[in-house]
């Protein structure tokens, strides 16, 4: 594993976990999550977790995102805050 | 609200730095987590069991039951879901 | 019958209770019987057992509860069972005497209900009822501190539903307040009573001499000696007893004087028998407090005009009389303070249920409209002035020999603790010329006197002794009280038996 | 077959409760009773787990036959075998008293409901059975997940509640995860007891002290022990009746077993008193929680949630028994758990029998309730007496060992806190029954209206019967306490103490 | 220090998030918000047990390498554990993300009630609305 592309990696999952709790819309926000979990799984592959980040992917990107989707879908898609 | 929340975070994060200092270092492989019950998976599962990846090894055999419970959350999940959304008949509405 | 003989006293009421429980649609009205009988019974073998304690037994009985350190150990002796059998004797008439007063309160609260829910209301104060007597047997009878908490605790329960359900306007309050108090008094004792376990190991009460001269001793004295006073409700405990006082049934009215007096026992069992030299500290401030408790109560008394109230103060009074009593902490004064206390009850019962019969035949509680109710009531003025007679210690009643012994003993420690003592023994004397002044001036007004016209308009028939059934117990309360008058050795050898053994003066 | 019952407790709820969507979809009718048989077979094998304890001491089951620290151990001691007769027998007892209530609060979710109702029971046995920390999180997990569906179809507020509920809970249980995650990094073993074994060297590790502030941390959001209680009263209250029934026992009970086993099973009790003044702190949490919780539950107007804030109350016992660290103090933490299971399960019950006559829980609309439901009244008033400790309820054994306990180790201001909490405990309860028994009653004796009838107006009989049996397991646990103490729960103090 | 803070950065990162998941869950108004801090908060816990699981020496991922027959009949002289990530953590991280994946879910129906009841999402808009209606 090498640690700059680590450390770039982490950074990237820093700066969408900001985004995503800062976005005032819900929409974008559940995108840039899907987006942090993206990078998430890109992360532990490099740290040789590759079941979890499979799962990840697929459970968390993938499920995780759309049942979000469909929930903001069915409510309201802009936040105060 | 927002200061409760604060104050909640820079507790937790303070005891958290707190706690990183004495950790083992990262990725040595003769920490205790690396040591202890670990190395036996990693010798044994494919003997074992006769699958080549570990991880499904241990997930779906020595520690069967979580993966068991795992299926039950999904299913308590599904069945949640269920309880909770499906609509009233009737119009008996909110 | 004679095996078991303290258990049995203890348990038949519970019994009794429980049948009344189960039957109560097919039993209605025959409650009251049951209950009285079944008292009857025990108080015949509280009286079999006196008389072998007389005899110079000491009966114990030893049942193992489910733990070693809580036993439900029975002990009869020259102390406990005279208590328990004058309680018990009074339980057992006014369980006759509110046969009708309860049909009277259930009209008066409930107006007319159908048979099915009269019967359920008469016989729910049965069932209530004797829960008393269990818990004042268990309290005189046992060895054990939990176990006695456990019927000092019970005691309030019945306390509260019965006055909830059948007392006067405030009722559901003042039950509340005697609920919260009793709990407060019952929270101290507990806790005195764990803090004796943790120094000495166990709850036993002839145990509790190993806590003499311990450090702690004088914390869990004092912890006991709130919770009791709380429940003698004296100065500065004294606030809900003037309201629970005027608002319960006049039924229950005696043993509610039972219920704060009981407490006197309770001191001279498990405080001055077991830790003397340590109770000794308290003598004091307990004789102060006895006395600012004698003349608070005296002159409240003599302030009240409503009739139930009236009585209720007075206790406030008497009550003190047995801890000044014990507090003096001399062989005489112990025994006066028990025998006073029985005198009281005794008289109090008399005095209440009076009353009673007041408020249930003429309808009205202010004493200022009453008057010249004696050519009417003859057996009525007769027993109020009996009354009037136990509380303020008149020969031939049990508590004229009471009070000399108490005074005796008094006046003992009052000389030796010259001034302050002394001063403290003649106030308290005089205190008595108080009792004499509210009592008597209240027969005079009730009885004596012009009749105020109007009475009869409120009266739900005409002005007239009331049933017998309702007067009897009481007239034979009042021959008890006469022949311990005339014969206080009966009672004083079966005190002097366990009192006398103390290292006192 | 002694051995086997520590997974028949687990894997019959769980398999039936996938069956139960499968028979429902056949016919809803059979739910309800496959779902009674189906909770009988937990007790009995839980019984005859207490009964292998009790005769050969703690044994261990490893499941798929897997030795421990590798494979999952399933490690049977008194306090699991103990807990899990507390937590299978309440669930019998609610499951029964569960029909009449579903069919009229949720008529058209009969199934899902039952099938979530198993999985609860399933969790909440699991979370006792296990003896591997990460199984704990997996079956901590179902028990909440299920409660959160259960929970969020109750009256009005239930969802909002229930969502503070997820959110608290997740914390709650994901500081747990962290906290393992932490014992892991230092030991290597997920394992209780052979963490504990690899532990004690490196108690004055930063790394440890980190993982035990947070575990007790998550442990006590899960527990609504104060100041961490503010979801509790809400969702409880929220709740459906047999939801309530079920869970305001059990729930938090389960949290002060977690609480118990992790401070004196995983780590040693010198941990938790010496090293970190972790008991200190929750002492003192645990007596403003007594205080707070019952201050609050004075003030409220809804039956339901005055019981909610009381649990709070009553949690604090506990976790005061627990803090104190020392023998009386666990035995009376320990028999409040068997005291508060029965106690609070009877009162839900009750106030679920309410709602289920009157269609509200408000306190001031209870009027004359003693002459129409005079059954059900009782019980509650058991339920009262157990809560303000009059003998000889269980209540009362669990107070005294507490008062014990706080007195062993001279704090007498908990002492003075344990002694005020009885009054206002008074002050609460018997606030309903006064209204219930004695209000309406017309307080003048010069009434002349003829003739009031009170027509007798009791719930069905598979509500009754339940609440009666809890009321009479008040009583019974009450009577026998020196037993259950003397066979059972002296042997769950640890040996230091 | 520099060193010693990159020596550990990914225990930093996972505070970071951490903190970033509890502060939006306690902090944020918004209902959504607050569960996408849950998942962050989830996934930082799943970062740290990740990070537990790792060797650093030329560990690789642990799925066997090689003829996995052979292997199966010579016994497991072959094996070495230095060569295989501690797949453990691993193990537990597949359950712990179900689970979170499972609370999101069950979150999100209960979101959806709340939304049916209040027509609203923001959280002090309902507090005023349960307070006018006493709901």
């Amino acid at each position: 594993m090498i640690w700059q592309l680590d450390i770039i990696l982490c950074i990237f999952v820093v700066i969408c976990a900001i985004a995503a709790i800062t976005v005032k819309d819900l929409l974008a926000a559940v995108i840039i999550l899907g987006a942090y979990s993206f990078f998430m799984c890109i992360l532990w592959t490099e740290m040789g977790a590759v079941d979890v980040a499979f799962t990840e992917a697929s459970v968390g990107a993938g499920v995780g995102t759309v049942l979000f989707i469909a929930a903001v879908n069915k409510t309201k898609r802009r936040s105060k805050d | 609200m927002k200061v409760i929340a604060i104050l909640i975070i820079v507790l937790t994060g303070g005891l958290l730095i707190y706690g990183v200092e004495e950790m083992p270092d990262w990725g040595d492989p003769n920490s205790p987590a690396s040591s202890h019950v670990s190395p036996k998976y990693i010798q044994e599962a494919l003997e074992k069991t006769a699958t080549p990846n570990m991880v499904t090894a241990v997930l779906g055999d020595y520690r069967g039951y979580d993966t068991m419970g795992e299926t039950a959350v999904i299913f308590t999940a599904g069945i949640g879901c269920i309880l909770m959304l499906r609509k009233k008949r009737k119009g008996e509405g909110d | 019958m004679m095996s078991h003989i303290l258990l049995q006293i203890v348990v038949v009421p519970a019994i009794a209770s429980l049948v009344i429980l189960l039957t109560r649609q097919q039993i209605g009205k025959n409650a009251g019987w049951l209950a009285g009988c079944s008292l009857l019974y025990s108080t015949g073998l509280l009286l079999l057992a006196c008389i072998r304690v007389y005899h110079g037994e000491i009966i114990v009985e030893n049942y193992p509860f489910v733990s070693s350190a809580i036993t439900f150990d029975l002990l009869g002796d020259g102390l406990s069972l005279p208590i328990a059998l004058i309680i018990n004797m009074l339980c057992a008439a006014l369980a006759f005497y509110a046969m009708h007063y309860v049909e009277h309160r259930i009209e008066a609260i409930y107006g007319d209900v159908d048979e099915r829910t009269w019967r359920n209301h008469y016989t729910r104060f049965y069932i209530m009822f004797l829960g008393f007597p269990l818990g004042f047997m268990g309290v005189c009878l046992v060895t054990n501190l939990i176990a006695m908490y456990f019927f000092l605790e019970l005691l309030p329960i019945p306390l509260y539903f019965i006055m909830a359900m059948f007392g006067y306007v405030d009722r559901v309050k003042v039950a509340m307040i005697c609920l919260l108090w009793a709990i407060t008094g019952a929270s101290f004792f507990i806790l005195a009573a764990l803090m004796t376990y943790s120094q000495i190991g166990s709850f036993h009460i002839s145990d509790l001499s190993a806590l003499a001269g311990n450090p702690m001793a004088f914390w869990i004295i004092l912890f006991f000696l709130v919770a009791l006073l709380v429940k003698m409700a004296i100065v500065p405990f004294q606030v809900w007893m003037p309201q629970v006082h005027a608002e319960h049934p006049t039924c229950i009215a005696g043993l509610l004087a039972v219920y704060a007096n009981v407490a006197a026992y309770v001191i001279v069992r498990i405080l001055v028998f077991p830790l003397l030299d340590d109770f000794k500290v308290f003598s004091m401030p307990l004789l102060i407090l006895g006395l600012a408790t004698m003349v608070y109560g005296s002159l409240l008394t003599m302030a009240q005009t409503d009739v139930k109230r009236f009585a209720a103060c007075s206790t406030i009074s008497q009550l003190a009389y047995s801890l000044l009593g014990i507090a003096a902490l001399t062989i005489t004064s112990l025994e006066g303070g028990m025998f006073f206390f029985l005198s009281h009850i005794m008289g109090k019962t008399i005095l209440f249920s009076t009353a009673g019969i007041l408020v249930y035949t003429t309808g009205i509680r202010d004493m200022r409209q009453m008057g010249g109710l004696a050519s009417k009531m003859p057996i009525t003025t007769a027993l109020w002035i009996m009354g009037a007679m136990m509380l303020s210690g008149f020969p031939p009643m049990s508590s004229f020999p009471a009070e000399w012994l108490l005074f005796t003993g008094v006046f003992h420690t009052g000389i030796e603790m010259m001034p302050g003592g002394l001063i403290i023994a003649i106030l308290a004397a005089t205190a008595i010329t108080l009792t004499v002044a509210y009592t008597f001036r209240s027969a005079k007004i009730i009885f004596f006197g012009k009749m105020n016209p109007d009475i009869e308009l409120h009266a739900h028939g005409e002005i007239k002794d009331p049933p017998a059934m309702m007067l009897i117990p009481l007239l034979f309360i009042a021959g008890v009280s006469i022949t311990l008058g005339l014969f206080p050795k009966i009672i004083l050898t079966l005190f002097h038996n366990v009192i006398g053994t103390l290292p006192l003066p | 077959m002694a051995t086997h019952f520590a997974a028949l407790v687990i894997i019959i709820p769980l398999i039936a409760a996938l069956f139960v969507p499968i028979i429902g979809w056949w016919k809803k009718g059979l739910c309800y009773p496959l779902v009674v048989a189906v909770l009988i077979v937990p007790l009995i094998s839980s019984l005859g787990i207490l009964n292998r304890v009790i005769e050969s001491g703690p044994f261990s089951y490893y499941l798929g036959g897997w030795a421990p620290p590798w494979g999952i151990e399933y490690a049977i001691d008194y306090l699991n075998a103990f807990v899990l007769v507390i937590i299978s027998a309440i669930s019998l007892i609610v499951s029964i008293y569960s029909k009449k209530s579903v069919e009229k609060e949720m008529p058209e979710k009969v199934v899902p409901f039952y099938s979530l109702f198993l999985l609860l029971v399933t969790g909440l046995l699991g979370i006792v059975v296990t003896g591997d920390l990460f199984n704990v999180f997996v079956f901590l997990e179902i028990a909440a997940l299920s409660c959160y569906a259960l929970m969020a179809i109750g009256r009005d507020g239930a969802p909002f509640a229930t969502f503070r509920y997820i959110i608290m809970g997740t914390i709650g249980a994901s500081f747990y995860l962290l906290g393992v995650g932490y014992l892991y990094i230092i030991t290597g073993s997920l394992n209780m007891l052979d963490v504990a074994q690899r532990l004690p060297e490196f108690y004055h590790s930063r790394v440890v002290l980190t993982a035990g502030v947070f575990m007790i941390v998550g442990i006590g959001l899960k527990m609504a022990l104060y100041p961490l209680h503010a979801w509790a009263p809400n969702a409880y209250a929220d709740a459906p009746s047999t939801v309530s029934g079920l869970v305001a026992p059990l729930m938090t009970k389960v949290a002060a077993y977690m609480m118990i086993r992790i401070m004196f099973t995983v780590f040693k009790p010198v941990f938790f008193v010496e090293i970190i003044p972790v008991t200190t702190i929750l002492t003192w949490m645990a007596a403003v929680s007594i205080i707070v919780g019952s201050i609050y539950a004075i003030a409220q107007t809804d039956l339901k949630k005055m019981l909610s804030y009381s649990i709070v109350a009553q949690i604090g016992y506990i976790a005061l028994g627990i803090g104190l660290a020392n023998r009386s103090g666990l035995t009376g933490a320990v028999l409040h758990i068997l005291n508060e299971a029965f106690t609070k399960g009877c009162v839900f019950l009750v106030a679920g029998a309410i709602v289920y006559k009157m269609g509200s829980c408000n306190i001031n609309d209870f009027k004359d309730l003693y002459r129409k439901m005079p059954f059900t009244m009782s019980a509650f008033l058991i339920g009262a007496f157990s809560m303000v400790g009059i003998p000889p309820t269980c209540g009362f054994f669990s107070k005294i060992y507490l008062i014990m306990g706080a007195i062993n180790a001279e704090k007498w201001i908990f002492v003075a806190v344990l002694l005020f909490s009885s009054i206002l405990n008074v002050i609460y309860f018997f606030r309903v029954i006064k209204i219930a028994a004695f209000d309406e009653v017309i307080p003048d004796y010069s009434r002349t209206t003829p003739y009031i009838t009170y027509r007798l107006d009791e719930v069905p009989l598979s509500m009754l019967i339940p609440i009666l049996i809890m009321a009479a397991g008040i009583l019974v646990c009450g009577i026998f306490s020196p037993e259950i103490i003397n066979t059972v729960i002296q042997h769950i103090i640890p040996a230091s103490f | 220090m520099l060193e010693y803070i990159i020596s550990k950065y990914n225990f930093w990162v996972y505070i970071i998030l951490l903190l970033i998941g509890l502060y939006a869950m306690l902090g944020k108004k918004n209902l959504v918000k607050k569960l996408i801090g849950m998942n962050i908060f989830q996934s930082a816990v799943i970062l740290f047990y990740v990070s537990i699981g790792v060797k650093k020496g030329g560990a690789t991922v642990p799925i066997f390498m090689g003829d996995a027959h052979a292997a199966h009949g010579h016994g497991q002289a072959i094996i070495d554990v230095a060569s295989y990530i501690n797949p453990l953590p691993h193990v537990l991280m597949l359950t712990a993300i179900v689970v979170s994946i499972a609370t999101t879910g069950v979150a999100l129906a209960v979101l959806i009630l709340i939304f049916r009841r209040y027509k609203t999402l923001e959280l002090d808009e309902i507090i005023k609305i349960r307070k006018d209606t006493g709901v």
